[in-house]
């Protein structure tokens, strides 16, 4: 009974991301446009897009293997696993214990790893900026990710997402410097791991700043349906994942009854409108950098969150 | 042994040092093979000496030895090799005759403070004529890495060798005394007239050891 | 019966000298050669099952006797060596048959010089013997006539001479010493009696005696800076010369060395010999290994680690005790054989490609793959890596010197790592990359060098327990 | 009974490597040699498997060879089993690889007596029991590898890579020897029996500690002393390589485990700073190394060093937690680095295995020449990916168990009170944080350069799948990184015995917990679950695929690739393997490597081609190496003056010699 009850949430939370996910990137486009005073399109423009994409043919270039056809799933599988991990409205999901936070990060590695291999599969010059960018960017935005896990599990004791949630739900979590280092470096990472400016321009098919684009280039179709909706749902973890860390109010504990569950993902569902502002916000009001600026803005995520595991590790009490 | 023994043993290896230095202080080769056969006699007639005191007659054959080829046939034989190779009288030296003296007092000296460590157990004669003895090996090495050319250095090993000699026949009952002169002056005589100075000489118009020295090996 | 085995070792050679003198013909001669040496083994080998009675002038006791069987041994395999090798210089015309004759007869004498040198039990005889031998070894250094072989010789004959002196000298003194306690006459220079009695002797005259004794001697074992004459001398000789040298006149030396340790070791008044013989040791090994690296004949580099491991040998001594004595031993046996092995491969090598010069060697182990994988593996054993022997007693040197002087040690690994790095540097140019040289057969006698490498992987895996005895008992006796 | 198995084994292969001298050039002989070898090795590694399993009690045995009055101690304790699998398995495997491989093999004669030796060696090696048994293995192994890196010696390369090689061991065996030294005492008390009994701790074992460190750690590959190991293993065949870089390098790291946490009394806290920074640096340096390198047998060589590295964190870790008594984390970061060590033997294996493969079917080594290799060989990519999939650390195969563990022993660390550890531990993750990510990088190029892309020469154009046996061990290891990585928890209970041996401590017991996840500590603290990930990610790609195979077309064309609209250009306009690592270069190597980059662009209407030239220098061969060789050079030269003195000047050094001894006599008084 329980067992199967757990199974419906760990599967109404699944269904939830997915169909959250292209809703919460229109979202954040429509405030964009909103903010520099254009219409922008509808809130449902990405469903829409996703539709059409999977109604229309696939050209594959002609040197795609067919490792380049498998991927999309791969990554899209990684992503949504991932995702499915974080908890959004309620702990102590059913699977939550089968990967701890350093096992989502290396999820989305993986994903990362696999389209990576697409950008160069095809055998272009684009495909190949992009997968090398990616991989520059992500060999310092890692370390930096695992860092501030270090310091959030160190904080709650526990890399277990589900506990680390939990915990700072609770009150013997006060303010703490390590806390205010990590989601600094949080934000950033995320910034980076979703290709958002002033990394990356999303919206931008300009050659020389592309990165996520670039390598997706050679997709269409299906596949690349497959690959904007992984994308979104990237994002939506991140944004997730910082909700339940650090704005954890109104998330509801493994032994909530159904009606709880439901104030549960109301909290969640405005977080997700906070979060999402805030990032429009922030896109707005930021210029692109430059690429070779890249390494420097998450080297100082690293450090933050290095600096701030070295302060837990001295003592307890930062 | 009574007193007056052990002063002429003494003066005679005494005299020996002192033909030592004077080897080392000449610098013509005629000269220097003379004053070696001196030094050649004197140790002839020290031996004799020892085997009068210690009356060992079988000395006396090292004695005669000594007389006969130290002092006579290698001088000679060396006088001739130097006319026959036309060897220039002069003999190089490395380093200056006064400082080699002073050089060769210093060995001297050595030589005593070593010897004289030795407790007194040992009869004081042995002990004077080791020391004298050390000090005439010395000196001849010395004067054999300070002299250029062959002849001397061949001389200075001679008279290194006299030095052991005296030092043999001093060492009172030593056995195959006799011997070890008898083949010291072996090992002379090919030094001397043995086959390197013939193959030498049919190679190179020189002993001049520098002359050996130019084919060394690995300069290919 | 006893005193066979003795007259045998000593009269076998004699005999057969004196008959190669007068017998003409290569062949007759070269058999004779081998026969005899490999007589003079065989009643070498009886000593192990009969020790005769110690005599006035002759000795036999657990040190000398592996020494005999060593050198009788090397003596036999490296005659079969030289019957090949001189087969094929008197082919090149590099020797004429009186030569040949020659050099058959001074070999037997060498080998009784040896041998008689190694059972004297007289300080005296033992250096008449000593004498004989390297007088020997002049004539035959010089045996080819070359400008370079003549100077070779020249250089070790002066030097020799020198030697010969000084070692004198100490003999002298050593008597001296034991004068007034053994009493006049020939007790006074025979080792039992000397041995016995040496704790009452004069220290400070034994100290004099000792210094004297190490630079004779030590001329002739080849520690730096006494070593001028041996490159030279290996370079130019005859092979065989060469490995017998290396093999034999060396460890000869030391032995007469080692016995004058023993006289020491056992009079308290007198300096302790084992500083002296360290610093020397460790100095040649340091020398020969930073020498090795410019050598470009590949003889005279061979040459030069011989001083390298005379260096390590002399140093295990100087170390003493029980471990490090033993690893002496062992290692001197190794590296007999090895070094012999090695110049029976180089001998064979030279002939093949015609010169010395290992700028002219190439990719021998393709094309002479026995020769060239023989040398690789004496290489390897020279260089005191497993399985072969010289590891083992390496092993022994280091490790037991560690624990005690750890300065001492970390000096004596560095000399052998650099020893090491230098071999292989050369190996690689001789043994592998682009073959380099004529590419013909060549006839060889690989008998005794695989004898000798077969040997000396069998005592790296597993040393027979008599022999074990043995060295022990020896190690004991040098304190 | 399985330790007189495994030697016998080992004896089997010496007597294989004698056959192989007198057989090695026959027709059939490859065959014979590499299958007789696989099988011997598949037995033996039963026997060690089912030891370990079975936790049997340790046995000895002692030979009468070796060293006399001692003799050969051989003895089989869980660490021992383990690392003997360890070997057996990549002995079995490269031989089942090499049945195919040898056939392409020039001068087989030159390798064929020599590579079931060297196997011998390694078993040898993990069994030994005393010092002397222990170290002549040790240099067996060595010098028996060297003789496989000199195989191809006419490759003047090859030539160099087997010096560097061969000085490095000695210097190694020599370190080794001096601590053994230390250890055995002036006794010479050389059986481990009586070391162990002996229990040296304090300066003796602190010591004994930095030579084993210096000894082991130049044959595993440890920064700096790493130099010789990305020149010798690309040199050697590749089933050789794959013995070197997959399980020499574990057997070094056998050595130091025993030496430093079997034979050595209580670890000092500092030992652990000395190892972590070591490891850490290690890491870092190895794949940045990597990512330099655009051929692909020696990328993977620097892999192992980085791979190395991260065993030596966890080695490291399990010292500071051991030093002050935390046993429990010490049992979990001891697990965590001998997990590590039989992952990369799998994986490194594998990639080896698959660059062989590429070797020989392209005759290239080079990426920059190859390219598109899935097309024309695609197996050998399928599990070639497996490979780098593995050793990238991804879930759910076996590098992320192994990497993650680490990092949850990491986590425990705050609790260790010294500040040098506080201050450097975190320092540490992140060094492995960072060689995790660059590693996954350095992969992408790898695979991507390699197998992926447009062909870059005729030769890649035409190569063809390589043959079965080769297949056949690749697929073995592929399914065997899955195994470990989705049921780690066998692996990890398998470990539990050695870490209760030397350690006195165990992680819990796997096997019971729910759902087959690993529990390192509590479940509420921390838990992975490979099997469930895997089911996941599974079900949920399969999800997605039948979804869209029922509501999207499936309609599908093929066409020139689009790029932008650019119209397609050669494939050299693809991206290299320097190219795709400019940025990352531009990153670290402008430091670490003094890279530079020199772009000739010659004037307007000028038709020649704009180049691009990159630049780089090895820091720690300039900066250590070089000095050292060129100092011995210059004693070498100074002192051969020596050789061309006058006798004369010979006599003097005589005389000189004689007079300082009579001085020295004279003052002694």
């Amino acid at each position: 009974m329980v067992l199967i009850r757990d199974l419906a949430i760990q599967g109404a939370q699944m269904l939830l991301v997915l169909a959250l996910a292209p809703l919460f990137t229109g979202f954040v486009r429509k405030v964009k446009a909103r903010l520099v005073r254009r219409q922008g399109p509808p809130l449902i423009q990405p469903y829409l897009d996703l539709v059409r994409l999977a109604r229309k043919e696939v050209v594959l270039a002609d040197s795609a293997s067919w490792l380049f056809r498998v991927i999309p799933y791969l990554v899209f599988a990684a992503t949504w696993v991932a995702a499915s991990l974080i908890p959004t409205f309620r702990t102590g999901l059913l699977f939550s214990w089968s990967a701890d936070l350093i096992a989502i990060i290396a999820l989305l590695g993986s994903g990362r790893f696999f389209l990576a291999l697409a950008g160069l599969d095809v055998g272009t010059s684009f495909g190949g900026i992009g997968s090398s960018r990616e991989v520059m960017i992500a060999s310092l935005a890692e370390p930096a990710m695992l860092m501030v896990v270090f310091t959030l599990a160190l904080i709650a004791g526990s890399t277990q997402l589900s506990t680390v949630a939990e915990f700072m739900a609770s009150p013997q979590v006060g303010l703490r410097v390590s806390l205010g280092l990590g989601l600094l470096g949080l934000i950033m990472v995320a910034i980076a791991e979703n290709g958002r400016i002033p990394i990356d321009n999303p919206a931008t098919h300009l050659e020389l700043t592309m990165v996520h684009e670039a390598m997706v280039l050679e997709y269409s179709g299906r596949h690349l349906a497959l690959i904007e909706l992984s994308s979104s749902l990237k994002l939506l973890l991140y944004v997730s994942l910082l909700a339940c860390l650090f704005m954890p109010w109104g998330i509801e504990t493994a032994n909530a009854a159904v009606p709880a569950l439901a104030i549960g993902i109301g909290a969640y569902v405005a977080k997700l409108a906070v979060g999402g502002f805030l990032l429009a916000l922030f896109e707005t009001s930021i210029a692109k950098m430059r690429v070779f600026r890249v390494p420097e803005f998450l080297g100082a995520a690293l450090m933050l969150g290095l600096l701030a595991t070295l302060l837990r590790f001295v003592s307890g009490s930062f | 042994m009574s007193r007056i023994d052990f002063d002429i043993a003494h003066l005679l290896a005494g005299t020996l040092v002192l033909i030592s230095f004077l080897e080392l202080y000449q610098d013509r080769l005629y000269a220097l093979l003379n004053v070696y056969a001196a030094h050649a006699f004197v140790l002839a007639a020290s031996v004799a000496w020892q085997a009068f005191v210690q009356d060992a007659p079988h000395l006396y054959v090292t004695a005669v030895i000594a007389l006969l080829f130290k002092a006579i046939a290698i001088p000679v034989t060396l006088h001739r090799i130097i006319a026959k190779l036309g060897i220039h009288r002069e003999i190089e030296k490395v380093v200056g005759v006064g400082s080699t003296m002073l050089a060769g007092i210093g060995l001297v000296a050595l030589s005593m403070v070593v010897m004289l460590r030795v407790t007194h157990g040992a009869d004081p004669l042995a002990r004077e004529d080791l020391a004298f003895a050390l000090s005439v090996v010395l000196l001849g090495l010395l004067m054999m890495v300070t002299r250029r050319n062959a002849v001397s250095q061949v001389v200075g090993f001679m008279s290194l060798e006299n030095g052991l000699v005296l030092a043999a026949t001093g060492a009172k009952g030593m056995p195959l005394v006799v011997e070890i002169s008898v083949a010291f002056s072996i090992l002379i005589a090919f030094i001397v007239i043995g086959i390197f100075l013939f193959r030498i000489r049919e190679r190179f118009d020189t002993v001049d050891v520098q002359a050996l020295d130019r084919y060394r090996g690995e300069r290919r | 019966m006893t005193v066979d085995a003795l007259t045998g070792v000593l009269a076998i050679p004699a005999i057969a000298a004196a008959l190669l003198a007068v017998l003409p013909g290569y062949r007759l001669t070269a058999r004779i050669n081998i026969a005899a040496s490999g007589l003079t083994l065989i009643c070498a080998l009886s000593l192990f099952v009969r020790r005769p009675a110690t005599g006035a002038y002759l000795l036999v006791d657990d040190l000398n006797a592996t020494f005999v069987v060593l050198t009788t041994f090397v003596g036999f395999t490296t005659s079969i060596f030289s019957a090949s090798y001189i087969g094929h210089e008197l082919e090149s015309g590099r020797l004429t048959p009186p030569f040949v004759r020659f050099y058959h007869a001074m070999y037997q004498v060498l080998m009784f010089g040896m041998n008689l040198a190694l059972i004297a039990n007289n300080i005296g005889l033992m250096w008449v013997a000593i004498e004989m031998a390297t007088l020997t070894t002049v004539l035959m250094v010089g045996i080819y006539r070359t400008h370079e072989a003549l100077e070779a010789a020249w250089k070790y004959f002066i030097l020799g001479s020198v030697g010969i002196a000084l070692a004198l000298f100490g003999t002298i003194l050593v008597y001296m010493a034991a004068r007034p306690v053994v009493g006049e006459g020939l007790d006074a220079m025979v080792w039992t009696v000397l041995v016995q009695r040496a704790s009452a002797f004069d220290p400070a005259l034994l100290d004099v005696a000792f210094v004297f004794l190490l630079l004779g001697y030590g001329t002739k074992v080849g520690l730096a800076p006494l070593h001028a004459w041996l490159p030279d001398a290996h370079a130019e000789g005859p092979t065989p010369i060469s490995a017998v040298l290396s093999g034999l006149l060396l460890n000869v030396a030391l032995y007469a060395l080692l016995r004058f340790k023993m006289l020491l070791a056992v009079n308290t008044g007198a300096l302790a010999p084992g500083p002296l013989m360290v610093t020397l040791g460790l100095i040649s090994l340091v020398f020969a290994v930073f020498m090795l690296y410019r050598r470009r004949d590949i003889k005279r580099m061979f040459a030069y680690s011989s001083i390298e491991h005379m260096g390590i040998i002399t140093f295990a001594f100087g170390m003493g005790g029980p471990l490090a004595n033993f690893a002496g031993l062992l290692h001197m046996t190794m590296h007999s054989l090895t070094k012999s092995a090695i110049f029976f491969a180089v001998g064979h090598v030279a002939q093949a490609k015609g010169t010395q010069r290992i700028a002219d060697m190439g990719g021998l182990t393709e094309t002479h793959p026995m020769l060239g994988w023989s040398l690789v593996l004496g290489v390897v054993a020279i260089a005191g890596l497993p399985p072969l022997g010289i590891f083992m007693s390496e092993f022994l040197v280091v490790s037991s010197t560690f624990a005690r002087a750890p300065l001492l040690a970390l000096v004596l690994v560095f000399g052998i790592l650099v020893g090491v790095a230098a071999l292989f540097l050369r190996l690689n140019s001789i043994a592998f990359g682009q073959p380099r040289g004529p590419v013909g057969k060549t006839e060889a006698s690989y008998v005794p060098m695989f004898a000798h490498l077969a040997l000396v992987l069998g005592a790296g895996i597993y040393l027979p327990p008599a022999l074990v005895a043995w060295f022990q008992n020896v190690a004991g006796l040098l304190g | 009974m399985t330790l007189t198995l495994a030697l016998a084994g080992a004896a089997f292969q010496l007597a294989l490597g004698v056959c192989a001298v007198i057989i090695g050039r026959a027709a059939a002989a490859s065959r014979l040699i590499y299958g007789a070898s696989m099988v011997v090795s598949a037995i033996s590694l039963v026997a060690a498997v089912t030891h370990l399993l079975g936790a049997a009690a340790s046995e000895s045995l002692t030979l009468p060879v070796g060293l006399p009055w001692l003799g050969a101690h051989f003895r089989l304790d869980a660490l021992s089993a383990f690392f003997l699998a360890v070997v057996d398995l990549g002995a079995a495997s490269a031989s089942l690889f090499a049945l195919g491989y040898g056939e392409h093999e020039k001068t087989p004669e030159r390798v064929l007596p020599f590579y079931p030796a060297f196997v011998a060696g390694m078993t040898l090696v993990v069994l030994a029991d005393d010092a002397f048994t222990f170290l002549v293995s040790w240099e067996f192994m060595s010098l028996t590898s060297w003789a496989l890196v000199m195989a191809h010696h006419r490759v003047p390369d090859n030539v160099r890579a087997g010096y560097v090689y061969l000085v490095m061991a000695s210097f190694g065996t020599l370190a080794l020897l001096l601590a053994f030294g230390l250890l055995a005492g002036p006794d010479g008390f050389y059986a481990f029996g009586q070391m162990r009994a002996a229990h040296p701790a304090g300066m003796i074992g602190a010591l004994a500690m930095i030579l084993a460190l210096i000894g082991a750690g130049s044959k595993a590959g440890i920064v700096p002393l790493h130099a010789w190991l990305p020149l010798a293993h690309p040199a050697a065949p590749s089933h050789v390589s794959t013995l070197m870089s997959g399980v020499m390098t574990k057997v070094a790291v056998y050595g130091f485990v025993r030496i430093v946490f079997d034979l050595t009394g209580g670890p000092a806290w500092w030992w652990s700073i000395v190892v972590l920074a070591l490891g850490g640096i290690t890491a870092v340096m190895g794949v940045l190394y990597a990512l330099m390198q655009h051929d692909l047998k020696r990328l993977l060589a620097y892999h192992t060093v980085e791979n190395i590295g991260i065993i030596f964190i966890g080695l490291g870790l399990a010292l500071a937690f051991k030093s002050y008594g935390m046993l429990f984390a010490a049992a979990l970061a001891l697990t965590a680095a001998l997990l590590h060590v039989f992952n990369h033997s799998l994986f490194k294996s594998l990639l080896f295995f698959g660059a062989g493969a590429v070797l020989t079917s392209t005759g290239e080594r080079d990426m920059e020449h190859l390219g598109g290799l899935i097309h024309r060989m695609p197996q050998t990519a399928f599990v070639f990916l497996v490979g780098c999939a593995a050793i990238s650390a991804l879930p759910p195969l076996n590098g992320f168990v192994s990497e993650w563990l680490t990092f949850q022993a990491i986590l425990l660390s705050p609790q260790l009170p010294s500040w040098g550890l506080k201050l450097l531990v975190p320092a540490v993750g992140a060094l492995l944080a960072l060689s995790a990510a660059l590693a996954a990088a350095c992969f992408v190029k790898a695979y991507g350069v390699t197998f992926l892309g447009r062909p870059r020469t005729r030769t890649a154009e035409t190569a063809a799948e390589t043959d079965g046996f080769s297949l056949a061990a690749m697929f073995i290891l592929a399914a065997l990184c899955l195994v470990a990585g989705i049921l780690p928890g066998i692996f990890i209970d398998a470990l539990a015995p050695i870490s209760t041996a030397l350690l006195g401590e165990r992680m819990p017991v796997q096997i019971g917990s729910q759902w087959l996840s690993i529990v390192p500590i509590a479940a509420s603290r921390s838990s992975y679950d490979g099997l469930l990930v895997f089911a996941f990610i599974a079900m949920s790609g399969m999800f997605a695929a039948f979804a869209v195979h029922r509501l999207a077309s499936d309609k599908l064309r093929r066409a020139p690739a689009w790029d932008c609209g650019y119209p397609d250009a050669s494939p050299a306009t693809q991206y290299t393997a320097t190219s795709f690592a400019q940025p990352i270069r531009r990153v670290f190597g402008t430091v670490l490597f003094h890279a530079r980059e020199q772009v000739e662009m010659p004037p307007p209407g000028d038709g020649r081609p704009a180049r691009l030239t990159v630049e780089m220098s090895d820091p720690i061969w300039d900066w250590l190496y070089a000095p050292i060789a060129a100092a011995i050079g210059i004693a070498a030269d100074r002192l051969n003056r020596l050789q061309f003195l006058t006798i004369r000047q010979f006599l003097t050094l005589v005389f000189c010699a004689l007079v300082i001894l009579l001085l020295v006599l004279a003052v002694w008084s």
